[in-house]
């Protein structure tokens, strides 16, 4: 396949995964977090310097990036998640601040702002499609089963929720520490696919546009954050014709659609297995998921 | 009426404060287990506060709380759901981003077992739970006449239906001890009776015990075999219904004399 | 309305027409920052690139083929980087790669350059932007600059020698690569050299006011300060300094280059900065003025980069006398007394950088950059 | 040099306060973060730069364009970004993103217009700052101190004290009751961002006139957000209070434990703070009006 081609499937996916774990956590649970680049940091960092330190193979890196990132999403969300949802939001932006302060602080493991450079080409498209194919499955899993119910409940009147017997305190922490995974696994995902990292990728602006994907597409649809991940991915490569006028174009799109549809693009709309199939055998049912199109 | 009856629930001198405002003065209810029964009074009586004493949304200053002997003041909202008590809310508080049947599915979800891990890996015992579920929740909605509702969004549904619909949620829960905040309040004089036909059925079908908050006084009279009255924070009259239309302490709260 | 629709049309289909005709260009593709914190010196670089391109053409284009500019904004990010340069090489199959006016993107691009085999010529400060290892370089990637150590370096040593200062503060942004660098390299030096840091302040990214790392450093008394910083926080830093009275030799790297006296005016007096040219070349001189007349507005530096980094790569396709990758590369390696704006550039096939650095010392006196002459380190 | 830090600590503290005002006043009534108030903040920095320079005018007339320029524009944003979202009932947090991508967009777009450059003011003050004693007051810090204090003063003067700002303070609790009282809720809104934008103003030309003007000078508003938030239950008081206590924590770190950990610190600290006093400073200084911790 064109490399090129190759990349941005590669780019596109690792958002993607990292996306889906903040739709969780942002979408149907209603916390607004600004620290999912800090887990990517988490992820990529420690792979890497596992991988070029101490010769640790990817995949265990990974795993330990992922160790890691449980840690300290405890650490955070055990002190955080008990006070106002602002605390939390303010908490997770600090928390990303931190992380790229320690990266450039304790240069002697991390390289400081210099960064970790001539990490090797071990990430692959189909191991990214592999790993975006679970990961959606996970988040599918989560949203039909009662963790779905439990944190749309807690989005929508947590008092309410805690009253049906839902330990909202819990709830919150287990998906919290489930989107970090998502993060940190991204993040590992990145660091061997840009083969250089340095704390300044990790900055405020990529969580934003984390964030952007996420309520573009719809914090109840999955399948429309999935889709808002990809063209709001591939769309900056379409623009490329607007030169110096790019990002002006891209951003206008974003508030144009944003207004238009204040609910995400695609509102409470899910993609299902059994309407694929009903399209593959070219029946004409009509393309409504349970719970109807929303408004 | 049983021979003696087991308490449920027990309120031992509860007390409750905001700032300077004391909303619950030691108050004590003694409630036994199998009872269908009533909180009466005028509005800013305490009645709610009580509610949100019992469901744990407040912790009593002062005295204690007693569901099945065991203490559950100071205890989550959660864990007393967990132990057998539901509650609806006076202005209902139905989960928007959820459709009626998934409503009513939620409050399932604390007797479920599946564990986190296994919910997003949708191990086998997930599907049979959420099937389960799934069935329980049908007949919670036919029990309160909700079927046929199952995909439209609470928003959409007539008052009513919300009323309702709040009140198979609670049921879900599988409670021991349902609290009821006004379960009749903004319906009309049809839709109080079919209520009530519900709240019987419930209250005999589901062997459970019933402690509602009402206004509506012909309702209360009719359906509760007990019933309290608060006045001003306080229990002013403790008795059945023929008892308590006697009281003249009754008369006076109510007539503001 | 409509007839001047007719006219579009029929003059599109001329263009296409004309574009068939003759002879398939050479494209040649630029990576700069477009709308990032950079912008101004991605613009600055993408018209100098524009400018020569122009030239070539105007000259016939190299092997009787016109030439073509792909500029792609990547709003420095890595990864659009990558994505840009993947479609450059891939999609639009540019023969050569300019640009990037920060490090951090080609330390990215070098291992993919590497597979996908279209040679990059940038400027790259960082070492090991060009440098796999000790003696090694990435065969893709050529810088026309020198690296962080020299700036730093000769910095440190025109204090030192030419200025006589041996007290010396030190402030960067710890998070900047690129100014940690130069200042790890001032440090260094300074400190073989019989030189004194009495003070070493950091900062983070995003701050706005330096005042308290300012006074732990007139605390300190330094005879200088060295500020190897962007262009925004080294006018911060200058100014919130002059303004506390410290009226000190400020030491510096190219980032003081205009718009810096436009925006900071007096308060940049008294600053020595280590530069890669000259202002007052007449060959500079000249550039600007076509410049200024093109776009009318000053250049940065960047732009005399961008027009060099072009020469070096159309030259080094004309020595190939080919439009192939990979024949460019052979040739980029052999560059040999090619003239740019700047510098006389031969690449070292070791390092691929130019072979010798000579750094211009530019003081800034009553709001005027004087140039106060060429110079070299003093090597111990 | 600790009464030089605590000068610089107040300096910066005022730069954070000024911003924080407008942000938490928006913050208080429609309950969202409003990153678009840092564009406006850098438009209005751009238009004072403009203003003072085609006209050849001084301070006062500057401020008072950029006051009305970053009220209108604050409006403007308002009713293309965040209205539509409210009249179709779309959630809160995206009144939220909206902003985000409201300040992205004006950010590229001025960069796009600009190419990037930076600008800088001609003097509007005699001199940039007093030095006596071997202590330096840089004036435009002094200034923005001064501004920060009257807005918050006036703020509170009109919100306790007049129909408007009763019927704002009424809508900070629900959006529905000022419907009830019979006010216009969109007009207050209009009205409540209008004196948000006139404060962005005042903090845009103070900005441009002490750092320089360029499209990412709207980014400082992440110090506002902290401050409001680290102020508690947006309250303007607290957070004023809070951008002053963030100001001097960050220059108070810097100075003695050194500038390469001053995040790692002041984020460690404000998070210690936040789980002894949940109020935040506001609880800290009895200035919430007292919500209940629970709300039904």
């Amino acid at each position: 396949m064109n490399s090129y081609l190759a990349s941005i499937l590669i780019f596109t996916g690792i958002n993607l995964i990292s996306v889906l774990g903040m739709f969780l956590l942002m979408g149907l649970t209603g916390l607004l977090s600004f620290g999912q680049v800090g887990f990517m940091a988490i992820g990529a960092y420690v792979t890497a310097i596992s991988y070029m330190r101490f010769g640790l193979p990817f995949g265990a890196g990974l795993l330990l990036g992922v160790g890691v990132s449980l840690l300290v999403g405890l650490v955070i969300g055990t002190v955080t998640l008990k006070l106002r949802n602002d605390y939390f939001a303010l908490a997770t932006y600090g928390f990303a601040e931190v992380i790229k302060n320690v990266l450039i602080y304790f240069s002697g493991y991390t390289g400081g702002s210099m960064g970790v450079f001539g990490i090797p080409a071990i990430v692959t498209l189909p191991m990214v499609i592999v790993i975006f194919l679970a990961a959606l499955v996970l988040c599918r899993n989560f949203k039909v089963s009662k963790l779905g119910r439990n944190s749309l409940a807690i989005r929508n009147d947590e008092l309410a929720a805690k009253v049906m017997g839902i330990n909202t305190f819990k709830q919150k922490l287990l998906v919290f520490l489930f989107s970090a995974v998502f993060g940190s696994v991204a993040g590992s995902l990145l660091a061997f696919s840009t083969y250089y990292i340095e704390p300044n990728m990790f900055n405020w602006s990529k969580s934003v546009e984390l964030i952007v994907i996420v309520f573009f597409g719809g914090i109840n649809s999955l399948t429309g954050v999935v889709f808002a991940g990809m063209a709001l991915t591939l769309l900056p490569e379409i623009l490329h014709f607007g030169a110096e006028w790019r990002m002006v174009i891209y951003t206008a799109i974003i508030i144009v659609t944003m207004i238009y549809r204040p609910t995400g693009l695609f509102g409470r709309w899910e993609l299902s297995l059994s309407q694929i199939l009903g399209w593959i055998k070219g029946r004409r049912k009509s393309a409504v998921g349970r719970g109807g199109q929303g408004a | 009426m049983k021979e003696q009856p087991k308490t449920l629930l027990q309120m031992n001198n509860v007390t409750m404060r905001f700032g300077g405002v004391v909303a619950v003065n030691g108050v004590n209810i003694n409630l036994s287990e199998g009872r269908l029964a009533g909180i009466i009074g005028p509005n800013g009586a305490g009645k709610t506060t009580v509610f949100n004493l019992i469901s744990g949304v407040y912790d009593p200053v002062e005295g204690d709380i007693r569901f099945r002997d065991q203490v559950i003041s100071g205890k989550s909202p959660s864990e007393i759901t967990h132990l057998g008590i539901a509650r609806t809310f006076q202005n209902i508080r139905l989960f928007k981003g959820l459709n009626v049947f998934d409503n009513v599915k939620m409050a399932t979800n604390c007797r479920t077992e599946y564990s986190f891990m296994e919910g997003v890996l949708g191990l086998p015992r997930v599907w049979r739970q959420e099937k389960e579920s799934a069935a329980e929740v049908e007949r919670y909605l036919e029990l309160v006449g909700l079927l046929g509702y199952e995909n439209t969004w609470p928003e959409n549904l007539a008052y009513g239906l919300q009323r309702k619909l709040e009140l198979a949620r609670a049921l879900a829960t599988k409670p021991a001890l349902l609290l009821l905040d006004e379960p009749a309040a903004g319906l009309n004089p049809t839709e109080i009776r079919e209520l009530m036909d519900i709240i019987r059925r419930i209250h005999k079908e589901l062997d459970m015990t019933i402690l509602l908050i009402e206004h509506h006084m012909d309702m209360v009279m009719d359906i509760c075999e007990e019933l309290w009255v608060m006045n001003f924070g306080k229990v002013i009259a403790n008795g059945d219904p023929e008892h308590i239309q006697r009281e003249p302490e009754v008369l006076r709260a109510y007539l503001g004399s | 309305m409509k007839k001047s629709l007719v006219i579009v049309v029929v003059a599109l289909m001329l263009l296409a027409g004309m574009q068939v005709s003759a002879a398939e260009p050479i494209v040649v593709g630029a990576i700069v920052d477009l709308s990032a914190a950079t912008a101004l010196w991605g613009q600055s670089q993408a018209r100098g690139i524009e400018m020569a391109i122009e030239e070539y053409n105007a000259a016939g284009g190299l092997l009787g083929r016109p030439l073509e500019l792909k500029v792609y904004d990547f709003k420095m990010d890595v990864q659009e980087g990558i994505t840009a340069y993947q479609r450059l090489a891939n999609q639009d199959k540019a023969s050569v790669i300019l640009g990037a006016p920060v490090s951090n993107l080609l330390l990215a691009l070098a291992p993919i350059a590497d597979q996908v085999k279209v040679p990059i010529v940038g400027e790259p400060s960082d070492q090991r932007a060009t440098t796999k290892s000790p003696g090694q370089p990435w065969p893709y990637i050529f810088a026309s600059q020198a690296t962080c150590v020299d700036y730093g370096e000769t910095a440190a040593s025109y204090a030192i020698y030419e200025l006589g200062l041996t007290q010396l503060a030190v402030i960067n942004n710890k998070g900047n690569a690129w100014a940690d660098e130069i200042a790890e390299a001032f440090i260094a030096y300074a400190k073989e050299h019989g030189a004194t840091i009495v003070s070493r302040e950091a900062f983070n990214w995003g701050d706005t006011d330096f005042r308290s790392q300012l006074s732990n450093i007139q605390r300190a008394q330094p005879e200088a300060i060295f500020v190897p910083e962007y262009l925004q926080e080294a006018s911060q830093i200058t100014r919130q300094a002059r303004e506390m009275g410290m009226d000190m030799v400020i030491l510096g790297p190219n980032s003081y280059t205009p718009p810096m006296v436009e925006l900071i005016g007096s308060a940049a007096d008294n600053v020595y900065f280590v530069n890669n040219v000259a202002f007052d070349l007449p060959q500079i001189k000249e550039f600007t003025a076509r410049y200024v007349e093109k776009y009318g507005i000053e250049p940065t530096v960047n732009a005399y980069f961008g027009y060099d980094n072009a020469v070096i790569a159309l030259e080094a396709i004309r020595r190939a006398d080919s439009a192939n990758s990979q024949e460019i590369r052979d040739a980029l390696e052999k560059t040999e007394n090619v003239q740019g704006l700047i510098f006389n550039y031969t690449f070292d096939p070791v390092t691929h950088r130019t072979d010798e650095f000579i750094a211009t010392v530019i003081k800034i006196e009553n709001g005027e950059y004087v140039t106060v002459g060429q110079y070299k380190p003093v090597k111990k | 040099m600790l009464v030089q830090q605590i000068i610089n600590g107040l300096s910066l503290g005022s730069v954070y306060a000024l911003m924080a005002v407008g942000f938490a006043l928006v913050f208080s009534i429609l309950k969202f973060s409003n990153f678009s108030h840092g564009s406006v903040i850098m438009l209005s920095a751009y238009l004072g730069l403009w203003f003072s320079n085609r006209f050849d005018v001084g301070l006062f007339p500057t401020l008072l364009v950029c006051m009305i320029g970053g009220g209108t524009i604050a409006v403007i944003i308002e009713k293309i970004g965040f209205k539509p979202i409210r009249d179709k009932n779309g959630p809160l947090i995206y009144l939220f993103v909206s902003s985000i991508a409201i300040s992205m967009f004006l950010q590229y777009l001025m960069t796009a217009l600009l190419g990037g450059r930076f600008f800088m003011y001609r003097p509007l003050l005699k001199s940039s700052s007093w030095r006596f004693a071997g202590i330096t007051i840089p004036i435009v810090n002094l200034a923005m101190l001064a501004a920060s204090i009257v807005a918050l003063v006036f703020l509170l003067y009109v919100l306790y004290r007049t129909t408007i700002g009763i019927a704002i303070r009424a809508a900070a609790t629900d959006l529905s009751t000022p419907n009830l009282l019979g006010i216009n809720i969109n007009m207050l809104i209009s009205i409540t961002f209008f004196i948000s934008g006139a404060l962005a103003g005042i903090a845009g030309l103070f900005l441009g006139m002490s750092l320089n003007v360029y499209p990412q000078l709207g980014g400082l508003v992440l110090k506002a957000f902290v401050a409001t938030v680290v102020g508690g239950l947006g309250s303007l008081g607290g957070a004023v209070i809070a951008a002053f206590l963030l100001g001097l924590l960050e220059t108070m770190i810097t100075a003695y434990i050194g500038g390469a950990v001053t995040p790692m610190v002041s984020f460690t600290v404000m998070i210690l703070f936040l789980l002894f006093k949940p109020e935040g400073v506001a609880g800290l200084l009895g200035l919430s009006s007292g919500s209940a911790t629970q709300k039904l």
